[in-house]
Formats: C-alpha cells, structure tokens, sequence
C-alpha cells in the first residue's frame, strides 16, 4: 500500500499496525487461493507468499503509487502491497470478467498498472532487465520515481541478475533490489547450488551498496527499506536489500514437500512474520482485541472478494482475440464464428 | 507389455540408458529433490541409483544447463538436459542453435554434440502465455537439428533411447498434457527409431499428420469420421526432423487428401512446411490442395473460454476435414 | 530523392524519429563510439545531437538490452534496441518472445511495448556459421511481434519510422550486405506503412515474391526473364508479419504462379506459409502448385566454394521459375 | 605449445626462450593475416591477439595436450600457443583444403581438438557455459585432465559468465578461467561500462581464488598459471586469472580506431610482451643475435604457411553438404548437381 508521506518515521506503533493490516490481508489472500485452488476455482498454479508477508510490505510502504514495481512468480503478496485490489486479483485468479488483467493472465501474470505494479512474471530474473529499463525511462522522462525490483534466491544464478546489477550501476540508476531469501528454489536448497557468501556478496562485487535484513521483522525491513529508498530517491543510484525468509508453503500450492526435512516447516513457522508483529504491537500498546479483528477484518474482506470473483461472469471468449497487436489480425477461427 | 504414464515411461527408458552406458547422464533443475507436477517427476529415484554426479541438479542457470551440456557432449559424455518448458527453453536458444547445431560442422566435422535437450510444449490448463508454447517450427528451421515429439509413453522411451544414441543434437518435446497420460509399453528394449513415422488409423480417404498430443486428438477424429463413413490414415510422425516423407507421401497418393494438424500457431507453423513439401511432391495426386489447422496468432490467455479459442479442438479438425472433403 | 547507402539513410530515419519524438531513444553495444563495418555505423554521429541518455552504449548484455527496452517502453518511452545480428538475437529471444510479445496481452492490455529491435538478418561473405543466420521464420510464428525486413534505403529508413511510432513490438531485420548499397531516398519525410508490400516489377506471367537483399536479386531474375519473354511481377514484401496478403492474392490471381524466394534454409521457412497461405486462398487462380526456393538445411559454411553452396542465387531462382514455368 | 613436465620449474630462461618463440610465432601468423586479409585472400573478420601473446603462451605453456582450452573470437593465439599447426591454420583462414575445420569456420571458428583446442567462439561467453560442461565430462569420464577458458574484459558483463563461474564452484570443477582484460570491448573502453572493481573482485565474490598479472610480462602470466593450474589439476577446484593487456590492433583487422585517443596506441604499444621478453631474455644471458634468429625463424614458418596455404586448392562445393548432422539430408540444390 502506498505511503504518500514519506518524512513519516518509520516504526511508529501506528504505522506498524498497518503494515500489520497488510500483512493479514496477504495471509488471508493467500489461504483462500489455496482453499479455491483446491476446490477447483483457479487453474495453473499458484506460487504463495505465506511467511514472506513482511518483505513485501514493509518495502511498498516506502513506495508511492508512482512509483513501480516489478515481480516475479510469487506476485500476490506484492500486488498487495503494492496496493492493487484484492477482489479484482481474485477475478483475475479465477478467470472472471473483472480480473486484474482481464483474466488473460491468472496468477502468474497478476499485474496492477494503475498502482505501479508492473507485473508477475513466469520466467525466473527477466523482472530485473526489464526494471532497469524501466528505471532508464523514468531518467529519460525526468519523472520523480523510482522502480523496486523482488528476486528470488534461487533466481540470483541466472546471468541476467548480473547483468541487471551491473547495469544499474553504470547509469546509476534509481532501483532498489531486493532479495527474497527463503531458502529454496522450488525443492532444491538454494545453499546446496549457489556458491560464496550469497547475494549480498555478489551485488557488492559491483560495487552496489547491499545491506542484509531479518525479513520475518516487518519493523526492521520497513526501517531498512524507508532508508534505502530514500537514498536511491535522493540519487544515491541503486542498492540491494537482501532479507531473510523462509518459504512455509510448498513451491507451488500442490508442492507435498517431500524433499523438506520433517518438522522443518513447523520449526520454522514459529518465526514468522505476523504472529511476531501482533506480539510487537501488544508490546507497544496495542490490545489483543484490536489485533485479532484487525486480521478479522483482513480475512472478511479476502472473504468477500471471494464470493465476489465467484459471482462475476467468465469472459466472453472473443475477448481472447483482443490486445494481441495492433498490426496483423490473430486470425481466429473462422469456422465457428470467433471474433471478427 | 505394460501399461504406465508417459512420465513413467520415459523415466524408465532414461534409467535403461543410464545403466546401459556409463557415459550418459542428465542435468537440470530439481532433478534430483523432484516433486510432483512438473518434467521433473520424470527423475524421481533416479538419484539413489546413479548419484549426484549422473542426476545432476543444477542452479537455475538456463544458459549454462545447456551451454555445459553442449560442452560436455563435446568432451565424450552423452548428457540429457532438462529445460523443463520450450517457454524456458527460450533462455537458452543461444547455446542450442549458435552451439550445438552448429559445431560439428563449424569445426569440420572435428566434434559431435551427442545431446538430448527436453523442453517440454503444449498448452495446459491455466499455465497461460508463458507456460503453454510450441515451439518445435523453430527447431526444425535449424540445421544441425534432430527435433522429436512423440506422443505416446511407448514413443517417449523409445525415442528417448534413440536421442541418447544419436550423435545429432537432439530436440526432444514432450507435451506437458501427456506426462500422465498411460498406454502400453513393451516390455523389450522398444527403441523408436529417429524419422519414421506410425501410422495410428488406417484409411483411405483422407490423410491427417501430426504430432505429439494432438496425433491422440487426431485418433478421437478418425473415429468420428469413421461413424460418417469417412476412412482417415492418421500419421503419427514422432520426429519432426527429419520426418517420414516416405510414410506421408504413400499415404497421399493413396487418399489424395491431405490434412495437417498442429497444437501451435498456425502462421509459420510446421504444417505449413509439410503441406508445401508435399504440395511440391504429391501434386498429382492431390484431389484438392491440402490443408492445416493450427492455433490463432494470439499468445495464450489464462480464463478457461477464452484458453479454449486457442485450443484446435477435435471438433474445429473435424470441421476442417470436412471442408477438406467436401472440396 | 537523395542517392544514399542504406546504413546513412537508416541512420537519417533515426535521427528524425529522435528529433520528432523525445521519448525515442536507442541503445546497444558501441552505439556512441561507433566503427566501421557493423551496424553500429548506422549510429555515427548521434551522440553529438542527442547524447548518452539518447544514444547509449551498453554493456556486453544482450539479455539486458532487450529486457530494458521492453521496461523502458511498457515504462513510456519507445526505444531502439540494436542487437546487432540476429545470431546474437538468439541470446535474447527470451526477452523478446516472453516478454516483449506477450506483455499486452498477458496483462489484458493494461500496457503496451512500443520497441523496435534490430537484428540484422543475411549472409556476408567470409561471416560462417555464428554471424550469417536469417531467422525471420521464428518471429512471424511468434504472436505479438511485428517483423519488418526493408530491402532498399528508402525502405530501410521509412519503415524504421513505422516501426518506432508502432505501438506494437517491432522486429527489425536489415540485411547485412545491404548496409553499403545505395538507393534513392525521398527528400520527404518518406514514412512507409507497415504491413504494405512494394510491386518493384510489374509481369503477368509470374508472382515471385520476396523480401529483404533477395527481392533485390528477383529483380534482376524478372530482367533476365524478360529477355525470354517472360513478365514477371516482383512483389517485395517489406514487412513479413503482417505480410501484404491482397498484393500477392492480386498478383497470384493475375499471373496463375507463385514463387516465393527467401535467403533463409528453405526448410521451416516463411516461404512455406506464403507458399502454404495462397494455396489456400488462391488455389483456383493457380496454373500450378506454387513453387518456394531457400537454402540447404545446412550452416553457413566459410570457404566461398562452400559458402555459395547455401546461397539462393539468381541462377538458381531463375531454374526453379523455368521449372514452374513449364509445369 | 604443451609441456609434458609439469615440474619444470617456471622462469627459467631456457623455457623463457620458448615461450619467447611461441609469441613470436603468434605475432607472426597475426601480422601475415593481416596482411592476407588486406590482399583480399582472407574473407569474413579477423581479430587479431596481437600485443596479448603473452597470455595465451604463458597459460597454455603449463596445459597438457590432454587439457582442453575454450577459446572466443579472438582464438588465433591461443590456438597456436596450445599447440595446433599455424599452417593447417592459415589454411582454415584462406579456406583451403587441410584448413583446420577443413575451410568450414574461419578465423572465428578456428579450432584444432587433436590438442584439445576445442574451438574459438563467434559468440561471446558461450565457451564459458560449455567450459564448465566440458570440465563435469572429465569429471565423470575420471580422466586426467582440466579445463582453461580464455574470456575477454567486455565479456565478463555477458549473464553467462557469472552462471559458469557460480557453476563451477558448485561442483568443484577442474577449470581455470583466464579473463584477458585488454582494457577496451569492441570501440567502448571496458570500464566506462563496467561498475565496481572489476573481474577480479567479481570472481571473487562467487569464492573463487582469484589473482591478478601483468598480462605483458610472460614471466609472470606462466609463473602465476604455473601455480593456478597446479592446484586446479591438484584437486583445488576453480581458479581466476586475470591479466592486464592491451589490445594494440584494431578490434578486428579494418577496425580504423577512431575512437582511440590519439598517441594512445603508441604509448601502450612500448609495454608489449615480446619486446619486453626479449630484454629479459638479453638481461638473462641470452644473445641478441640468438633472439633475432627466433624471431626470424618464426617470420620464416608463417611466411611459409602462408605460401602452403595459397597453394593449397579450395575445397570442392559439394563438402558443404557434409557433417551437417548423421539425421536427415540437408537438401543441397538438385538443379546444379550438388552432392547426392
Ligand atoms: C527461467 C526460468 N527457469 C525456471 C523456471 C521454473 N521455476 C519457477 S519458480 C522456480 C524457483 C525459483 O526460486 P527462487 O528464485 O528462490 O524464488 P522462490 O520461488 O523461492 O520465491 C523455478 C525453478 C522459471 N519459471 N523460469
Ligand atoms: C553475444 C555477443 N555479443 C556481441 C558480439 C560482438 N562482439 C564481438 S567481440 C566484441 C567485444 C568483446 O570484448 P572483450 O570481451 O573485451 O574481448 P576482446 O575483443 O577485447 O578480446 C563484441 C561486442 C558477439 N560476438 N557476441
Ligand atoms: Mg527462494
Ligand atoms: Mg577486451
């Protein structure tokens, strides 16, 4: 969600509720979609951000709506942050009319370019080529913004993440990195297939300004994230946050998980992100009551948007010959009567 | 013969090659940790019998897993590497065309690039555009390439032991639908050699040819049509490069019509080479031009209605056919 | 009219398009230190009128150029990547093909990605196997792109005008040997359409239809024939998707035959899909099955003898027009 | 030219002396082809090693014919200092029959695997990626051997470098890369699209042991590889060696460096190895007349090259249409009579 004041100091008890908020909606967002996922409401797969709520949030709370962002598989929570509408990405998870991208993308393309997010992607570190790019625009334009660009772990061995940092620091470019480190690249322990100290390493091997997070504290991502984007606003040219996570859930909601060591997701659960903020913001005065029907809240309004997408009509299918090119007809059927 | 899922299958034709000879092994990611829903289903166990230097789980790095695959056929190994989908196969063009086409003749026949590379196609329910493409026309396009995509679980082992035999390059697609798809697997070697085609329904009216799981399809339309008193040859082709001219041609000049049906676009498409080649070659024996069915030009859309515009369906074949025959 | 080399004309375009529109912007390796020989001579001089934020020189990073152009354009800005060659296109086809062609859609229209790409196509003697490929084929098959291949200066630079206010994603594909051949440019603003093919001789015997440098050796093909006594109508397509189907359905209903001649391996190649489109749509009008003529399945060989081996000559073009002129 | 006696000790200056005629030889076969180029019997590009030799000699000096080198576009040097025939590779430049790829590839495609030159690059990085692949073959095939890979400056801001670098610490791979830091890719001086320290520092930060030469100072490139290579073949696993050059030629052989500043080539063309090798090889006891006569036998092997290569005839058309591949004929043209 966007914060418009950016001289608002950061881990302020307010603040964090809601950040709290946000956190809550992501989990609720992210349950329900397995729940429909399962029921057979949503098609493809679905990669979730459970237990990475903090990241994301903490860091689009330090982004106006001007500003971009780009994604990678794992979108929804990201979307959220970012401040795109929970019902109108249900649409979209469902294949409704309504749906973010008009339901031609589904989960893995959910996208909200009213708000700055640019987009999920299905293929592993094109978001960071492409949000240097967009970076380069925003100095061509002479535009005040800036692009925050989320990579998996996993994804920090493929070429083009080199070659997005390395770029970015050439043109000293307005973007900020960050680093999602949940410990597995689908079932693989991303330990076990990158070498040397890790992303933090790498980026400063370009001499990028990198800085390491426990991304399970919103607090702390927040803070991190409020002084790294006001530097790269400031024209401090890029810089990396790397946080560290854990993916609860499996790869993909279908993911049984059989490469995990048992009691590992149960151990690790313990440290996630929103039970610790509920228990921060007890600690700062705020009451369990106000926490609990904060997610209450989070959990009926994902709830709603459920009932919503499930009443909204599917697409007319000659809406599947729209927005391919403005030059050459897709050449839809003839023989059935597709779209003119 | 037994009956099993083309991802068994294929999985076990890989481990007969593995235990066959010492120098073949495969690279790609996850294969090694797999999980369900994905090719990489198609290694599970295999790294308890062949260990970690045989089954190679690699770091996402698209490049390199067929880059080093490149190298390493050069250097006297027989890899089969995994790029999980021809849409991420994309990444990796570079290494597969300017590479592994193209040394041993760049170099004057000084080298071989004995290798498989899996990239999976077709359209599944909900992946969307960047998960769904059929990209095999590229392929076939480029020299230096042998391009399979076999359509049963008998045809994915067999041909998989061919592509691992062979001292091409080869391109090997399977189509995600089918990984769970079963059918009879003999219980011999059943090697599938490279470049002939099966023919799958005989007949003598009309010739279809296709591929991978659209030559299933084209079996549901030649059972249709047979209830219609229309009798369909269906070729199977299974390799696209080379393809069985001989087996496409005989069938032409018996039926004189010719339909060919493919899962990928169709502007630019593979079938457009077929119906040309054959178009050149069996011009008097046609009794009307012949005919593809491909997909729109449209990348492909997520909602169920409008997944399915992209799909040729049994129905829009049909309804092709009979055009075809009325003609 | 201006007499000018296709690269100064090129380069004119451009610089225009800059001048017209701020938000135009190129960027490529060696673009603002520019040398002889390459495409990158198209670029002389434009550092000094636009400067670096207008005329960028990249890193060696071709997945980066092409994936920045696409973010600077769905960002609002309309840049020119070059990627020099389209052997080195092959690195960023990932780029291209996910991304850049399906961004519109795959996002219910919520952005667009005006670029163009530049990726010269064609063989020039002595560049073998890794610096010589034509592979328009693989972005006509490819929905969401746009694929221009101008074969003359004027051409050259009106399309390069098209191509940059297009909000489609534009393929560009110059041809190698044309960069030093000259032609007459008009002294006007001189955009040409996309999608418009060029009739450059006009015949009723025969269609022969082509693109790029070949349209240019088809002409000279039509001068030979002429000299038998037999017209040809020479139809340079200009831009390959979407190809310019009323001018060729016109002259293929004039004329009766159709040849379709491309530089590219004849196999899989777009010649097929025209080959394959008019057969189908104009298959009354045909005196005979249209003929396609292309390279040998093969790389580009080194050594000359060799090397034109995989040329599509006039010679050649002109045997296969005797051949579909007595069938 | 390989070295069967690994113990040798380095810098002495018997084996200096070789290494000196290897250069020569090198920078003999790079002038002629220049000038073969001018003369038109050259076709396509040639990138030219000249000023770098000592790299090349220095490193392949300490390989065994049994090594592999993967070379890039500018791989007449390494082939040469790796062993292969400067004859058989003039040939390959002039397209003749007994050429090295039997007249197929060319300058950039000039390979000779009978001493495991497997091949100069048209595309740069690539013979990284298969590097990497060629050194998990010698792992698996449990032969005595390891990899070296020559990539240029500019090429190490290519996705793919960071991806063979992170892959060969994976798996511990038998490999040394050899960055030729030459200051300029292409037209573009490196650093002015490079950010942060460098090759050095890059490698570094995926842990690979990293060292840096003096490119020029041959003593020094085969001291250091001496080294690398030792414990690359000792079970050390990667290694990085990157020297300091400069490219004193053109980028290719028309290149006008225009873009040069003017007395540069000049200034930088005092530091090149083969004269400085000379005086070393003068201050260590050898005689001027000695070194003059190395130096011409060297002129006097590549002119003869030269004249064998121009008498050697073309090859016949009809080879085009052979190692294609062993599956499905290319086609070659029916109408002329092209081969069956
Ligand atoms: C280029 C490419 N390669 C492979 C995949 C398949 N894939 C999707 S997500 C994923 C793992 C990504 O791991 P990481 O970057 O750590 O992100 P996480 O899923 O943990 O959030 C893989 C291999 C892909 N989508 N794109
Ligand atoms: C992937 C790719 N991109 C671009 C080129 C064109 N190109 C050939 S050499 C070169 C410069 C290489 O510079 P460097 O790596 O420093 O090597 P050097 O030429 O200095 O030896 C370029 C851009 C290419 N061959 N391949
Ligand atoms: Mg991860
Ligand atoms: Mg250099």
């Amino acid at each position: 969600m966007s914060n418009e004041n950016d001289t608002q100091r950061t881990n302020e008890p307010a603040r964090i509720f809601e950040l709290y908020k946000t956190m809550c909606l992501i989990r609720a967002f992210e349950e329900r979609s397995e729940d429909e996922f399962d029921a057979g409401f949503i098609n493809g797969s679905i990669h979730q951000y459970i237990g990475e709520e903090a990241i994301g949030t903490g860091v689009c709370a330090n982004l106006r709506d001007t500003d971009y962002i780009l994604s990678n598989h794992r979108g929804h929570g990201h979307s959220i942050a970012k401040g795109a509408d929970p019902e109108s990405m249900m649409k979209e998870l469902m294949g409704r009319v309504g749906g973010t991208s008009g339901a031609k993308g589904g989960s893995m393309h959910i996208a909200d370019f009213s708000v700055g997010m640019l987009g999920a992607n299905g293929v592993l570190a094109d978001g960071l080529t492409m949000g240097v790019g967009a970076a380069q625009a925003i100095c061509l334009r002479g535009v005040d913004a800036i692009v925050t660009v989320f990579v998996g772990d996993g994804t920090t061995n493929r070429g083009p993440f080199y070659e997005a940092l390395n770029w970015a620091m050439v043109y000293e470019l307005p973007i900020l990195f960050v680093c999602e480190n949940n410990g597995y690249a689908s079932s693989t322990v991303t330990r076990s297939i990158t070498a040397g100290e890790g992303p933090v390493a790498r980026a400063k091997a370009f001499g990028m300004p990198a800085f390491d997070v426990d991304g399970n504290d919103v607090n702390a991502v927040d803070a991190l994230a409020a002084d790294l984007i006001a530097r790269v606003r400031g024209g401090g040219g890029p810089h990396f946050l790397h946080a560290r996570t854990y993916r609860v859930k499996g790869h993909i909601s279908r993911d049984k998980m059989l490469y995990r060591p048992e009691g590992e997701t149960e151990e690790r659960f313990k440290d996630e992100p929103i039970g610790r903020c509920a228990a921060w913001l007890i600690a700062n005065g705020f009451e369990e009551a106000e926490i609990v029907s904060a997610r209450d809240a989070a959990y009926a309004q994902i709830d709603a948007a459920v009932a919503a997408a499930k009443d909204a009509s599917f697409p007319n299918k000659n809406l599947a010959y729209a927005d391919v090119q403005d030059f050459g007809p897709p050449e839809p059927w003839q023989q059935d009567g597709g779209a003119a | 013969m037994t009956e099993m899922t083309f991802a068994d299958a294929v999985r076990e034709g890989l481990a007969e090659e593995l235990r066959r000879d010492p120098l073949v092994w495969a690279l790609g990611e996850d294969l090694s940790t797999a999980h369900g829903g994905t090719s990489a289903n198609q290694y599970v166990g295999l790294i308890d019998e062949f260990g970690p230097k045989r089954i190679v789980n690699t770091p996402i790095s698209e490049n390199t897993i067929m880059g080093a695959a490149v190298g390493a056929a050069v250097a006297g190994t027989r890899p089969v590497a995994d790029l999980r989908m021809a849409d991420f196969g994309m990444c990796a063009v570079d290494e597969l065309v300017n590479q592994a086409a193209k040394i041993r003749y760049m170099f004057g026949g000084q080298a071989r690039v004995p290798l498989v590379v899996r990239q999976a196609i077709g359209v599944r329910k909900g992946a969307a555009a960047q998960h769904s493409q059929s990209t095999e026309a590229w392929y076939v396009h480029t020299p230096g390439l042998v391009v399979v995509a076999p359509g049963t679980p008998a045809d994915g082992r067999g041909l998989l032991k061919s592509a691992i035999r062979a001292d091409d390059p080869v391109v090997y697609m399977e189509h995600k639908d089918l990984w769970l798809a079963s059918g009879d697997v003999p219980d011999d070697e059943g090697v599938v050699p490279i470049g002939v085609a099966k023919t799958v329904r005989e007949g003598s009216d009309l010739t279809i040819v296709s591929w991978s799981k659209m030559a299933r399809l084209c079996e549901e339309v030649a059972d249709t049509l047979a209830g219609d008193g229309v009798s369909v040859d269906v070729i199977d082709l299974r390799t696209l490069w080379p393809w069985d001219k001989d087996a496409v041609y005989a069938s032409v000049c018996k039926t004189g019509r010719l339909l060919v049906a493919q899962e990928a676009v169709q502007v630019g498409g593979f079938a457009a080479e077929i119906a040309t080649d054959v178009t050149e070659n069996c011009f008097d024996a046609l009794k009307t031009h012949a005919r593809r069915i491909g997909a729109p030009r449209m990348p492909v859309p997520y909602a169920e209605p409008m997944e399915n515009e992209f799909r040729v369906t049994p129905e829009r074949i049909i309804a092709r056919a009979r055009e075809l025959l009325a003609a």
